[in-house]
């Protein structure tokens, strides 16, 4: 965290100055390890199993916080009898299909509720990343479901949970992880003493974690945890992710994702999806609980939004128009078919996937295929000049006279050269000021797509075309000002915000909004934030003249505010857990919630609340179920449907590793992302042969001085200075088993790549006992590429594709490779070296690892415990 | 008239450099004990500053790429990688297969790079032991082990580990010697009792870079000038903060009327023992030392000299009434020897 | 300037006049220092921003003189950021005002090995047409079981998370009209 | 900035140990790949072995001007020696050498400037703190008095008549109180040079200041003999025997303890400057020894005058050498620091 959020780090100094001890896990002593009270070093992509021995350290010790689980959790929901775990299957649940690698998530369900209540076929789901609907939401479930408060049924959440970790003992994170038992311990122990009624722990993660073939899992997991220790939705707890970029969070929340709409509703898909209304059902699932039961409210805005006066009731407002899915749309899809010759045209928007992207050949040779590119940044960036600089140029795989793709690039301006909104890491939407002009050409996003647009339909003016239908019913009218046209972003917010469709008024929250036509809103969490026709999102009271929560700077959505789930501050009767921790109450003399932050709970309905028996949607959260957008209202320590990985996380080894899972049969996460395309070639694993050829283990992050691919560092001058070349952190006993010396050259080899970089051998690094044996770890960061002022070759060319299934991010926080002395070979004689080594390690021809190893005969060794 | 401690031991210095009635006196205590290393006091000094490059080499000095206080970097984050403890915390890399620390032979790679800081002297080289003796202890041997880690002789040596961070900059001393030598008042005391350059009157004599205790200001290559930290003197007239300060992420750097900072520097120092670190010390903080005090002072956790600092600097200009005595005597004996020479016998 | 004047204004003559004989410093002041101010003072106007770089979301002032940024440094209003930056935030004057930055359209024809300049009316105008081409060449109607799709596979777009939320919006919203699905962002990434 | 672009950027600038810095060496480990690094112990610590001052960004032109301000200040007294003792062929060498000495002394000055056009600022204050100040005051004194007197040398070849005449006339009269003024400066112009040096926070010539100014004075006085001997008519020249081994009297006693300062003395004793410094006594000797020896024959007194400028030269040059080094290695800054700080902490353990 001091290392890439170094300002958000003076709340972590804040608090240590305050008696908080921190702890830090990272595969290399960082800047944030310096001042941290504890340093864990872990082998990269063994998280899960790290904090499965802190869930069961929690529950074999009853260290949970009872009452809060009883109360918020599903701990005492009772599953199905047809659910089988981990422990019996040698690492793969229930409801697996071998044909498709996916699960049949109906046997997970609850006790009670019907087998069709598993909405759509989970390989869809894995293809249309339909895990990030959930970021505003639950998955659907019924609401009502059997309990055990008592905790003791065999089939219920907490006895079911205690057995799946059972296994995650001290010394198994030893063998997996390589964290020495007494660490290990001192974390548990000051994790679970500094939680509970008076004090509450937070978790911290920087997104690294969601690149993993497991990551959504890995933050299951730290969810689990910190629900078990009665830690979300109070102060000073939860789950922070720290982002790392600064709307990375509104580019989510009004996403440019393939899978996804605004507000987080999905893209309809061309089978699920036929109708408006089969559409909206997907997503509220009548019965459930919460917030949800209103998508055909939001849907319907969204759509009355796009297409104003065209979209009416009896065209299902237009849905029609709206393009379908009919599997993965994603990035890395996107890419392969561009090297295979499907795609015509690709826009890049302040993006640079020659060099932040896995597979950075891959990336390269995808575009160098194209008939035409756009680029819009601020800077020469090396995905406008691969076809100039690349290194694909020196081994001639890339041929500037032969490669045909056009190129625009186009300037863009700069975040003080256009007025706008960024929502950072904590939901939080801050408006900008412009403060200059931009200079030339340079445009902002909001110029050039409203531009386009404009010419466009002036093109199509007169067509007749079914298809056109939908740009020219576009609702395509902003105002816009100044001596080039530019289009008013304030216009923009506040059909974000949604209004009334007779007389304009902007709606001051979601539960304003119509089904019928009569409103009209963008993204229907973010409505309030043109409340009274103010910017909300410019709001700058300064911080010292308001409380701690600071609610009158910015906005966050929903409703502004700004702990989710914060009815879980106060006890199921309403009141504070303890003075301490005091945050959100009910205040039963005005019979009101109330506290320091927007209650996120209707604010009249009282703790004793018990819906009606049938009672569905907001009517059915019962006063005590803080988790109001869950089907249940409960925080899932055991997810029935929605994640489809498992519903609870298991450790599976990374997709590149070299160590066999100690834990169980299966290596890999079983139901990930994998493209066999010829390109993406991947080294084996065990229980693979040839696995030693790639011995090491590497993991890719930030330097504090430097951003993402570099294009907003590497070419400012008083960035570049600091870190001026491409390194490679290693260990004093590594660097003596390869030879490798302090500043001089090496190279790393995997099946896709070769790059070199200048060594740092240093104490920061340490070899890790895994599993008997010795494991290293090389660190790299990623910021290096070949334009700019300070360059190097990419980290990311090591990567292969492997993608998370739930919301198909790709694993580029850990991989194998090979290390060696020198500077790498160069034009044909790289190629050899590459042939070279996949012939040692297998064949020559496209490797993919099993995604299935249950069955495999597992060199004599039991690896159950 | 000069006070009596014009040239040496506590002084007010605004008064003594002429100033009626100044401001109270204005510094920075930084606090390396919440250093991360992030180095945005460097650059936010760039920024404001208008500070050209330093330079663009991998230095393999840690993460310190700057390498040296000079003309174009008026901070600079010193990192100092060490197999010591860190006092607070649970030892890094306990019960992990360790071996032999490299730190030692890594800085002693280190201290040989170099960087065009487009300044003079800017980085000069260093003598690899010292700085293998910064990252080793006294004890350190000199190689690390064949053996593969975790084995051979079970000894692991760096179970404990450090890394130091720490931003420097120019120490404002009462006494600066930079500034007494100056022969043009280029360098001036300002009423907030910092030492500047004028940039429009420093005609580049150099005179000042050798006398400074610290090693701190330097001549700029395609400027001829000497230029240094002026602790934004800009800004302090204006009543804000000085951007290296004001960027700081976690109040490693403070800002503000030396005596409020001295006064909680040591009640920081007297924490810091309590829980456990008792390397802690300030450095630069007492009116005593031989420059009077730095208005720019330190809490440490190491010996200064591992963070490039003197240990006992004093002010050169303390002896400067003894050498006026020397030379005058020297100057006499030449005249007389003269006269001795030309008087007598005519031939 | 009075020859009163000049002898008044030369340190020396302060020194010996003043309250400084050692000319250390009210003596030494020169005319440089004494007109100093900082620029902030100075600057025509503020506008309050966010800082690009990180999602933390700190706040920045951003000061202007005769249409340039003068400087930019942290809001201490910000609960968030409390007036601090880091490097990267630190150096956000140096990312706008970068010599490097392009500021004119470039243009590189098929199979060309050097870039040609552009008008940026041209460009928008030639990337209308291809849009339009490739969404004619790759239109899919329906799916094989005559169900509607209403898109095309043949443009593609990746966008930074530096995007502001309208221009996110923005894009979104135009790439759903035109069918175009392939939509996808540093989000996924 | 050229490192950044090239297909192979720079890596580690090896800079080659120099003869004062001879504890490190790199060599190759037989049997293995990479290189090792062998490191001798230090007994000091310091951030990467960097130095921990600058070293003085002086060039040679100071080291020059040294030696040519020593030699126009000694060339000024025996010029009014000369002059009241009535030797008038020694008298005009003296003002001529003088004047030739503050004039290159002026043009070293300005040279090592960083921003040579402003040479004039030296003169908005005056500094008693100062040294470059005090010396600034003290040329400005006395190079036109210098200059006046040497040109009074002329007035031989102006016309006897006219107002040119009249210059001829007062020309001697004003030549002599400049030559007597510029004197009267001449041993604070040689002398505050070796403060100008001490007042640095440069070991070596700080903790060097009891005898830098002995060192001076004598050198300058040698140089001037020197150039005496060489130049000056013989029948002229006896008081510059004495006088050279008065000026060698009073720098081998002035700096007798040069090297014996301890660790900070070190580089008037070893490298190249110790050598220079070394040098410089074994000419200023041979030089005294054949002035001495050389009453009657022109050769000897020219090759003693030779040897003793060159004495100045390397004695100057090798003081100015033995400060860049102290500075450069920081053992020097901090060894005896140390040492100062351990006396400090623990005063009494001595029986």
């Amino acid at each position: 965290m001091a290392e890439a959020h170094p300002v958000g780090f003076q709340w972590v100094m804040e608090a240590k100055r305050r008696g908080a001890k921190v702890f830090h896990v990272d595969p290399r002593f960082t800047r944030t390890s310096a001042l941290a009270d504890s340093y864990l070093p872990i082998r990269a992509g063994t998280d899960i199993a790290l904090l499965g021995g802190v869930v069961r350290y929690i529950l074999e010790n009853e260290l949970d916080f009872r009452e809060y689980v009883v109360a918020y959790t599903n701990a005492a929901t009772i599953l199905s009898e047809d659910f089988r775990d981990t422990e019996d299957m040698h690492g793969l649940f229930s409801g697996f299909q071998e044909d498709n690698a996916s699960y049949d998530q109906s046997s997970w369900r609850y006790e009670g509720e019907s087998q069709n209540a598993t909405p759509r076929d989970t390989e869809t789901q894995r293809e249309t990343a339909a895990g990030l609907e959930h970021e505003s939401h639950g998955a659907p479930v019924n609401g009502q479901t059997e309990r055990d408060e008592t905790l003791q049924h065999p089939r219920c959440v907490y006895q079911v949970l205690k057995r799946h970790y059972a296994r995650y003992t001290p010394e198994m994170v030893e063998r997996v992880c390589g964290i020495p038992q007494e660490k290990f311990l001192e974390l548990c122990e000051a994790w679970t003493a500094n939680s509970g009624r008076d004090r509450t722990g937070m978790l911290v993660y920087s997104v690294g974690w969601t690149q993993h073939s497991v990551g959504v899992q890995y933050i299951r997991t730290g969810a689990i945890i910190q629900l078990l220790l009665g830690n979300v939705g109070r102060p000073g707890g939860g789950v922070m992710a720290l982002r790392g970029h600064a709307s990375i969070q509104g580019s989510t929340d009004i996403p440019t994702l393939f899978n996804l709409l605004p507000g987080y509703l999905p893209m309809p898909h061309h089978a699920d999806h036929p109708t408006l209304d089969t559409w909206v059902d997907s997503i509220r699932h009548p019965g459930q609980k919460g917030f949800w039961g209103n998508a055909r409210t939001y849907g319907v805005n969204l759509l009355k939004a796009y297409w104003g006066d065209a979209a009416t009731a009896e065209n299902d407002y237009c849905y029609g128009y709206m393009p379908r899915m009919t599997g993965d749309h994603g990035t890395y899809q996107q890419v392969l078919n561009m090297i295979d010759g499907k795609v015509k045209g690709y826009f890049l928007l302040g993006q640079n996937p020659a060099v932040g992207s896995a597979h950075g050949r891959a990336q390269r040779l995808g575009m160098a295929n194209l008939d035409w590119l756009v680029v819009r940044d601020l800077f020469m960036i090396e995905s406008a000049t691969f076809w100039q600089n690349g290194p694909e140029i020196e081994t001639g795989e890339i041929v500037p006279e032969e490669c045909r793709t056009e190129v625009f690039f186009l300037p863009a301006a700069s975040h003080v050269e256009k007025e706008g909104s960024f929502t950072q890491t904590q939901r939080l939407l801050q408006w900008r000021e412009k403060a200059v002009e931009p200079p030339g050409d340079a445009r902002s996003e909001l110029w050039f797509f409203y531009h386009l647009g404009r010419i466009i339909r002036e093109r199509l003016s007169t067509s007749t075309q079914p298809r056109d239908r939908a740009l020219l019913d576009l609702n395509w009218n902003y105002p816009t000002h100044g001596p080039n046209a530019e289009p008013s972003a304030e216009a923009v917010l506040y059909e974000i915000n949604g209004y009334e469709v007779a007389g304009g008024r902007p709606l001051s929250s979601f539960t304003e909004m119509k089904d019928d036509g009569s409103t009209a809103g963008g993204c229907w969490i973010y409505t309030g934030v043109y409340e009274d026709g103010v910017n909300q999102a410019a709001r700058r009271k300064p911080g010292a003249e308001q409380s701690l929560v600071a609610p009158e700077w910015g906005w966050a959505w929903p409703a502004n505010r700004r702990i989710l789930y914060n009815r879980a501050s106060a006890d199921p009767d309403g009141r504070p857990w303890s003075e301490r921790k005091k945050y959100v109450w009910w205040d039963p003399e005005k019979a009101e919630w109330t506290g320091y932050d927007v209650p996120d709970f209707e604010k009249t309905k009282p703790p004793t609340y018990r819906p009606p028996p049938n009672s569905s949607g907001v009517a059915g959260i019962a006063g005590d179920d803080p988790f109001i957008l869950q089907g249940d209202g409960k925080g899932w320590l055991y997810a029935p449907t929605g994640v489809l990985d498992g519903p609870m996380p298991t450790h599976y080894e990374p997709v590149e590793s070299p160590v066999r899972n100690p834990l169980y049969r299966q290596q890999a996460n079983p139901t990930r992302k994998v493209y066999t395309h010829p390109i993406n070639t991947l080294n084996p694993s065990p229980p693979e042969e040839h696995s030693q050829v790639f011995p090491y283990v590497f993991t890719v992050s930030r330097l504090t001085e430097h951003h993402t691919a570099g294009g907003m560092s590497r070419m400012v001058r008083p960035l570049a200075e600091l870190q001026p070349e491409m390194f490679v952190e290693v260990s004093p006993e590594l660097a003596v088993e390869r030879g490798l010396t302090h500043l001089d050259w090496a190279h790393l080899v995997t099946a896709r790549a070769a790059i070199e970089a200048k060594v740092l051998v240093t104490d920061r690094l340490t070899p890790l006992r895994v599993d008997g044996r010795i494991i290293h770890q090389l660190w790299l960061p990623y910021h290096f590429g070949f334009e700019g002022l300070v360059t190097g070759e990419s980290a990311n060319d090591l990567f292969g594709i492997s993608l998370d299934p739930n919301v198909l991010i790709q694993e580029s926080k850990v991989g194998t490779c090979d290390v060696r002395p020198g500077r790498r070979p160069r034009g044909q004689d790289l190629l050899n070296l590459l042939v070279d080594y996949r012939r040692r390690s297998g064949d020559l021809g496209p490797h993919y690892p099993p995604q299935v190893t249950t069955d495999v005969a597992d060199s004599g060794r039991d690896r159950e415990v | 008239m000069p006070h009596v401690n014009s040239l040496y031991g506590p002084l007010d210095p605004a008064p003594d450099a002429g100033y009626v009635d100044p401001p109270p006196r204005m510094g920075f205590f930084t606090d390396t004990s919440v250093c991360i290393g992030c180095k945005a006091c460097e650059v936010a000094c760039k920024e404001w500053n208008d500070v050209p490059t330093s330079g663009l080499d991998l230095l393999g000095m840690s993460y310190d790429n700057t390498g040296a206080l000079t003309a174009n970097s008026w901070r600079h984050v010193a990192f100092v990688e060490q197999p010591r403890s860190a006092g607070w915390a649970t030892p890094a890399f306990e019960h992990e297969p360790d071996g032999p620390p490299i730190s030692p032979e890594t800085a002693a790679v280190g201290a040989r790079t170099g960087t065009d800081t487009g300044t003079d002297p800017g980085l000069p080289p260093g003598s690899p032991a010292a700085a293998a003796r910064m990252s080793g202890g006294p004890e350190f041997l000199g190689m690390p082990g064949a053996q593969p880690p975790g084995r051979g002789t079970g000894v692991e040596q760096r179970t404990d580990f450090r890394w130091l961070m720490m931003s420097d900059v120019c120490k404002h001393c009462t006494h600066a010697a930079c500034l007494d030598v100056c022969p043009t008042g280029s360098l001036f005391r300002t009423e907030f009792g910092t030492v500047v350059v004028q940039e429009d009157i420093c005609n580049g004599c150099g005179y000042c870079i050798s006398a400074c205790p610290y090693g701190v200001i330097d001549q700029r290559k395609d400027d001829g000038r000497a230029w240094k930290c002026t602790l934004c003197y800009d800004r302090l007239g204006v009543g804000m903060t000085p951007a290296c300060a004001k960027a700081c992420p976690t109040e490693s750097i403070q800002y503000g009327a030396l005596d409020d900072l001295r006064e909680r520097a040591a009640a920081r120092v007297a924490t810091l023992h309590e829980q456990g670190v008792p390397d802690a010390r300030l450095y630069g903080h007492d009116p005593n030392d031989g420059v009077g005090g730095d208005g720019a002072f330190f809490l440490l956790l190491d010996e200064p000299e591992v963070y490039g600092l003197p240990p006992d600097p004093i002010v050169t200009t303390r002896d400067l009434p003894a050498m006026w005595k020397r030379a005058g005597l020297a100057a006499l004996a030449m005249a007389a020897a003269t006269a001795l020479a030309f008087l007598g016998r005519q031939p | 300037m009075g020859v009163r004047r000049w002898v008044e204004s030369w340190p020396l003559y302060r020194q010996l006049t003043g309250t400084d004989p050692l000319g250390r410093g009210a003596a030494a002041k020169s005319a440089g220092s004494l007109s100093l101010t900082a620029r902030t003072e100075t600057a025509d106007s503020m506008a309050r921003s966010v800082c690009p770089y990180c999602a933390v979301g700190c706040g920045q002032r951003v000061f202007v003189k005769d249409g340039q940024v003068t400087q930019i440094e942290g809001d201490p209003d910000s609960p968030i950021s409390r007036g601090r930056l880091c490097p990267k935030g630190a150096a956000s004057k140096s990312l706008v005002t970068s010599p490097l930055r392009q500021t004119t359209v470039r243009y590189r024809r098929p199979y060309s090995t050097q870039w040609e300049d552009l008008d940026l009316d041209t460009a928008m105008n030639m990337i209308a047409d291809r849009v339009l081409a490739a969404r004619d060449e790759t239109w899919e109607d329906v799916d094989a079981q005559g169900r509607p799709l209403n898109r095309t596979l043949g443009i593609s777009s990746l966008g930074g998370a530096t995007l502001d939320n309208e221009e996110n919006y923005l894009i979104k919203k135009l790439f759903t009209a035109m069918g175009a699905l392939q939509i996808e962002n540093q989000a996924r990434i | 900035m050229t490192g950044a672009t090239s297909p192979e950027p720079a890596g580690r600038r090896e800079s080659p140990a120099g003869p004062d810095q001879p504890d490190g060496q790199r060599r190759r480990r037989a049997g293995h790949g990479g290189e090792q690094l062998t490191v001798p112990p230090a007994d000091f610590a310091s951030y990467y072995g960097r130095p921990i001052l600058k070293p003085p960004v002086w060039k040679h032109d100071i080291a020059g001007y040294l030696f040519t301000g020593g030699l126009a200040a000694g060339s000024s007294l025996i010029g009014a020696g000369a002059q009241l003792t009535g030797r008038p062929g020694l008298r005009a060498v003296g003002r001529w050498a003088a004047l030739g000495g503050v004039a290159a002394s002026t043009y070293l000055l300005v040279h090592d400037l960083g921003r040579p056009d402003r040479f004039h600022h030296m003169l908005r204050v005056a500094k008693l703190t100062s040294p470059m100040s005090i010396g600034t005051w003290i040329l400005t004194a006395f190079g036109p008095m210098a200059g006046v007197a040497a040109v009074a040398e002329l007035a031989p070849l102006l016309p006897r008549h006219g107002p040119l005449g009249l210059a001829r006339r007062v020309a001697p009269t004003v030549g002599n109180v400049a030559g007597l003024a510029a004197a009267a400066t001449a041993p604070a112009l040689a002398t505050y040079t070796g403060v100008l040096l001490a007042d640095t926070a440069v070991p070596a010539w700080h903790d060097a200041y009891p005898s830098l100014p002995f060192v001076f004075a004598g050198s300058a006085l040698a140089a001037a003999s020197g150039v005496g001997l060489i130049a000056a008519p013989a029948a002229q020249t006896a008081p510059l025997r004495k006088l050279a081994l008065a000026a060698a009297t009073i720098e081998l006693v002035g700096g007798r303890r040069l090297e014996r300062l301890g660790l900070t003395g070190e580089p008037y004793g070893h490298g190249r400057s110790g050598r220079l410094v070394m040098a410089g006594r074994a000419l200023l000797a041979v030089g005294t020894a054949t002035a001495l020896l050389s009453r009657r024959s022109r050769i000897l007194s020219a090759i003693s005058g030779a040897a003793l400028v060159a004495s100045s030269v390397a004695t100057r040059f090798g003081v100015f050498e033995a400060g860049r080094v102290s500075a450069r290695d920081p053992k020097y800054t901090v060894v005896p620091q140390r040492e100062r700080l351990a006396q400090k902490n623990e005063p009494a353990t001595r029986p």
